[in-house]
C-alpha cells in the first residue's frame, strides 16, 4: 500500500513535530526527578509550572487548578470516583448521559455497583441532552453531573454553559469530559461554570500517556492514586515529565492557531458530508448539523456493515473508524449511534471521518472517489439491500 | 526553589559560631522535624553588641538565622524584639511556602536568649514571652480534598 | 555550575539513547491508536505485543500476564486496592511492612479508612522483615501480602523467595513492588511465587510515565481504570505507545547486561562506602551490609541535616538524595530510617547514593574529595555537634 491517508485524527493524532522536539530535551539531559532538592531538577519543575501555565491558559483556569494525570481515561475516572467519595454522605445520584465515553459510563456503572445511583439521560436525534430532562432529574442527593462537552462519534457539542448554569443553580457539582473538544473549540471553564474538565494531549497532537483534570479551586475531591506529594498530593507518581511538556507546547499551538485551522477543517469537513450525502444513496448524517466539532462527519449507509467498510478503505489506503475505535474490540453496535435512535443494522453501517491538520482537498477527492464503489459493492454482498431492493421494485 | 539571598545566607552564613560567656543564650527546635536552633547574646547597656548562631536544620532554617542576627546586631533589645520571622523573610527576599515555618525558629531563638538573659540579669524585658517548648507547627498546607 | 555529577539513579534515570531512538518513531508515524481496524495500527499493536514479551521474558512471566500502566505507583496502587475488592469477601486483612514505598503505604491506608485491617511489619536493624513475624500475622482473613522486593531508600532486598514459599503455603495472594529491583535484580515470578509484581520504564532507562503489573494467570483482579477495552479490559485509556515500546527496550537492554554492569556498580559503590565511613568520624552505613541493591550507598552522618548536606553537595555539582525523593515535601525524617531504629536527628543526617551507568571512579574520588569538608562545615554550625564535643571533653 503506497497512499495512507489518515481520516481518524478523533482516535488519536500524531505528536507533532514542534511538540516532540519540545519533548526530546527532557528525556535525556533535563530528566531529573522534580521532586527532588538539588538545582537541575529545578529546570524540570520550572518546565511542568510552564505546562500547567499553558493548560491553564487554554481554558481560562488558574496554574494550581491544572493536574496531570496519565490521560483522559483517568481524568474522567478520578473526577467521577473521586467525587463520589467525597460527597457520598451527602448523597449517591449521579446524573449523566447515554452517549458518554466508556471512561465515563463504566465508572458510573462501577459506581452503580457500589450503592450509588445514576441517571443516564437520554439524547435526541441529533445528540443533545434535553435541559430540561437535567433540570427534572436533578434531585435532593444528587451530587454530579458528568456530561461531555463534544461526543467522540457523532462530534454532537451540547450546550455547556448552559448546562453549567444548572448545575450552578441547583448546587451540584459539573464535571464535563472536554477530550475530544478540547483543541478546537472555545472552552471557558469560568463562563461556563465548569467544575470539573478532563483533558488528554494525544487527540490535540501531544503524546498519548497524559492529560490532566481541571479542578476548580474549593471542590472537595480525594485522590484517587495514591502515593508520593506529587501534584501537589493529589495525583501521586513520579511526573511524566516530557509527556507533560509535550501537553503544554501542544495545547499553546492548538489553541494560537484554532480559528485559521478550524476555517480550513470545516471546508473540507462539509465538502466530504456534502460529496457523501449527494453520492451515496440511503446515507444520512449522524450528529447535529452545527453543533459539531469542526473535524467530524458521521455517516451511516444503510445495508451495510462497519467492519467490513473499514477494511475496504484500509485496502485503498484510506484509515477511517465505525464509532469510537476504543469501543472496536466489542461486538455491539455503537452505544452511542443507538442512543440517537439508529435501528441496529443502521448503527452497524457507520463511517466515521475526522480530519486533521495533514488532510487536503485531494485526500478528500480521492476519498469522494472510492466511496461510492466500495458501499455499492458491499451493499450487493448484503441479503437486507436484496430484500429492499425487492420490495421496491 | 531558594532565592539567591536565602543561598547565599546559606553558603556564607553571617555570625556563624559561638559566645563564650554570653550574656544571653536560647536554644529552641522541634524534635518532630529535627531542626534546632541556638543563639547567643552579648548585651551591653541594653545594646546587642555581638550575636552569633548554630543551627541543625535545612537551608532555610540556616539562612534565616544568618539574617536574623544580622537583623539585631547593634540593636537595642526593644528593637530586636520587632524583628520578626516576616521581617527576616522579606530581607531574604522570601522563602518558599513549606518553608515559612523554618522562620519562626530564628524569631523564637532571639526571644530565647533575651529572656534568659533577663532572667540572668534580673530584669523584666517587656512584652517578651518565656520561650515556648515547641516551635513549629507544622501546618503543611495540604490542599488535599 | 560545570561540573555536575549525578548520583540519584535511585530517584529517576535518564532515557537511554538506544530507549528514545526506538520510541521516536511512534510519536510521528507510527502514530495510530492500537485499537483499530486499519492496518497502519497493526504496527502499534505488533509493537506493543513486542515490548510485553520484553518484559515478560525479564522476570520469567507469560505475555499475557503483562498489564501496562501509567507507573510504578498506578500499579502498587491497582494491585493493593484491586485485590482488595476482589477479596473483601473472603476477608479485610493485609500484610506489609513498614518500609513500603508511600505508594504502598499510603494505599494501605486508604483501605483502613475503608474498614480494611493492615499489619505493617517491623523490620530488623537492616530493614528485613522476619519471615517468623510474617508467618505469625497471617490470619483466616488475610487477603493479600504486600513486600517490597528492594527498599528505595537504604537498597535493602528482601527474601523474596522465601515470602513467596510461605504466601503459596498460607493461600495468600503476594504482591511485590519491585520498581527498584527490576533491572539490576534476578527476578522470576514463577520460581520466587509472586502473584503481582509492580514495575517503573524510568528507574531503569526507560522513559517516565509507563510501568507495568505483572498479574499471575488466575489471579482474579478488578479492574482499576474504567472505560476502553485496552489490556484485555484490564486497564482502559489510550495505550501509551512510544512509552511502552521504550519500557519494553529499556528491560530488554537491562538484562542483557546485568551482570556485567553489577559488578562495575557494586565496585563503585563499595568505594563508596569504604571511602566515607573511613574518613567521616560519626558516620554508618544504613542497610543490609550484602542483601542490598548494587547501586545504593546510604550513609547518616550524626549532628548534620541532610537538605543542608544536599544543596552544600549541589553547589559543589554533586546530585544526591536524602532519603526518597518522593518525600522530599515532607518535612518528616523519613519512616524507612525510623523503622531501621535510627533516631531522630540521625534519621535527619542520611545521604543516600545512587549510582548509574554515567558514574566513573573519578566521580567517586571527587565525592569522597569534597564530602569530609562539607559534613565538617555543617558539624561546626550545629549545636548538636557543639553539645557533643562538650560532653566528651
Ligand atoms: C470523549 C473521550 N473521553 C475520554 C477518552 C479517553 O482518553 P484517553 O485515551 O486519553 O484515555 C477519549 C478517547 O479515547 C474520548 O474520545
Ligand atoms: C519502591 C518504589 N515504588 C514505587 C515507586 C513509584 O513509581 P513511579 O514513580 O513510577 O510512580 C518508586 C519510585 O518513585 C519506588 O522507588
Ligand atoms: S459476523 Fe463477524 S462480527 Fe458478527
Ligand atoms: S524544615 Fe524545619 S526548620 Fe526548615
Amino acid at each position: 500500500m503506497d497512499k495512507a491517508i489518515y481520516f481518524d485524527y478523533a482516535a488519536t493524532t500524531p505528536t507533532s513535530k514542534e511538540v516532540l522536539e519540545e519533548m526530546i530535551p527532557f528525556f535525556t539531559q533535563n530528566f531529573g526527578n522534580p521532586s527532588s532538592v538539588y538545582s537541575i531538577a529545578g529546570k524540570n519543575k520550572e518546565a511542568i509550572l510552564k505546562a500547567r501555565e499553558q493548560v491553564a491558559t487554554a481554558i481560562n483556569a488558574k496554574d494550581d487548578e491544572i493536574f496531570f494525570t496519565s490521560g483522559g481515561t483517568e481524568a474522567d475516572n478520578w473526577a467521577i470516583k473521586g467525587i463520589a467519595e467525597s460527597y457520598e454522605s451527602k448523597g449517591k445520584h449521579i446524573i449523566t448521559s447515554k452517549i458518554e465515553h466508556h471512561a465515563v459510563l463504566h465508572t458510573c456503572e462501577y459506581l452503580e455497583k457500589k450503592g450509588f445511583q445514576v441517571t443516564y439521560l437520554e439524547v435526541d436525534e441529533y445528540g443533545r441532552i434535553s435541559l430540561q430532562d437535567l433540570e427534572n432529574a436533578i434531585r435532593e442527593d444528587t451530587i454530579l453531573i458528568s456530561i461531555m462537552f463534544a461526543n467522540n462519534e457523532i462530534g454532537t457539542i451540547q450546550s455547556i454553559k448552559e448546562i453549567g448554569r444548572i448545575a450552578k443553580e441547583k448546587g451540584v457539582i459539573f464535571h464535563t469530559d472536554a477530550v475530544q473538544a478540547l483543541g478546537s473549540v472555545h472552552i471557558d471553564v469560568k463562563d461556563m461554570n465548569i467544575d470539573l474538565l478532563s483533558m488528554s494531549a494525544h487527540k490535540l497532537y501531544g503524546p498519548k500517556g497524559v492529560g490532566a483534570l481541571y479542578i476548580k479551586k474549593g471542590v472537595k475531591i480525594k485522590a484517587y492514586i495514591h502515593g508520593g506529594a506529587q501534584e501537589k498530593r493529589r495525583r501521586a507518581g513520579t511526573e511524566n515529565v516530557p509527556g507533560i511538556v509535550g501537553f503544554g507546547k501542544a495545547i499553546e499551538l492548538a489553541y494560537a492557531n484554532r480559528e485559521e485551522n478550524t476555517k480550513k477543517i470545516i471546508a473540507l469537513r462539509d465538502k466530504v458530508v456534502k460529496g457523501i450525502l449527494e453520492n451515496v444513496p440511503y446515507s444520512r448524517l449522524n450528529g447535529h448539523p452545527t453543533e459539531r466539532l469542526p473535524n467530524n462527519a458521521n455517516i451511516s449507509f444503510d445495508f451495510i456493515e462497519g467492519e467490513s467498510l473499514l477494511i475496504m478503505l484500509d485496502m485503498k489506503g484510506v484509515c477511517a473508524s465505525s464509532g469510537s475505535a476504543c469501543t472496536s474490540g466489542s461486538l455491539d453496535p455503537s452505544h452511542v449511534l443507538m442512543a440517537i435512535g439508529l435501528p441496529h443494522e443502521t448503527a452497524h453501517g457507520s463511517l466515521r471521518i475526522t480530519l486533521g491538520d495533514k488532510n487536503t482537498e485531494e485526500d478528500v477527492d480521492y476519498l469522494l472517489e472510492i466511496l461510492p464503489q466500495i458501499v455499492q459493492r458491499l451493499r450487493d454482498m448484503s441479503p437486507l439491500y436484496e430484500d429492499f431492493m425487492k420490495m421496491n421494485q | 526553589m531558594y532565592t539567591e539571598k536565602v543561598m547565599d545566607h546559606f553558603m556564607n552564613p553571617r555570625n556563624m559560631g559561638e559566645i563564650e560567656n554570653a550574656s544571653g543564650t536560647g536554644t529552641v527546635g522541634n524534635a518532630k522535624c529535627g531542626d534546632i536552633m541556638r543563639i547567643f547574646l552579648d548585651v551591653e547597656d541594653n545594646i546587642i553588641k555581638d550575636v552569633k548562631f548554630k543551627t541543625f536544620g535545612c537551608g532555610a532554617a540556616v539562612a534565616t538565622s544568618s539574617m536574623a542576627t544580622e537583623l539585631v546586631k547593634g540593636k537595642s533589645i526593644e528593637e530586636a524584639l520587632q524583628v520578626t520571622n516576616r521581617s527576616v523573610m522579606e530581607a531574604l527576599d522570601g522563602l518558599p511556602k513549606a518553608k515559612v515555618h523554618c522562620s519562626l525558629l530564628a524569631e523564637e531563638a532571639i526571644h530565647a536568649a533575651l529572656w534568659d538573659y533577663a532572667q540572668k540579669h534580673n530584669i523584666e524585658i517587656e512584652g517578651l514571652e518565656p520561650p515556648k517548648e515547641d516551635v513549629h507547627d507544622h501546618d503543611h498546607d495540604d490542599d488535599e480534598e
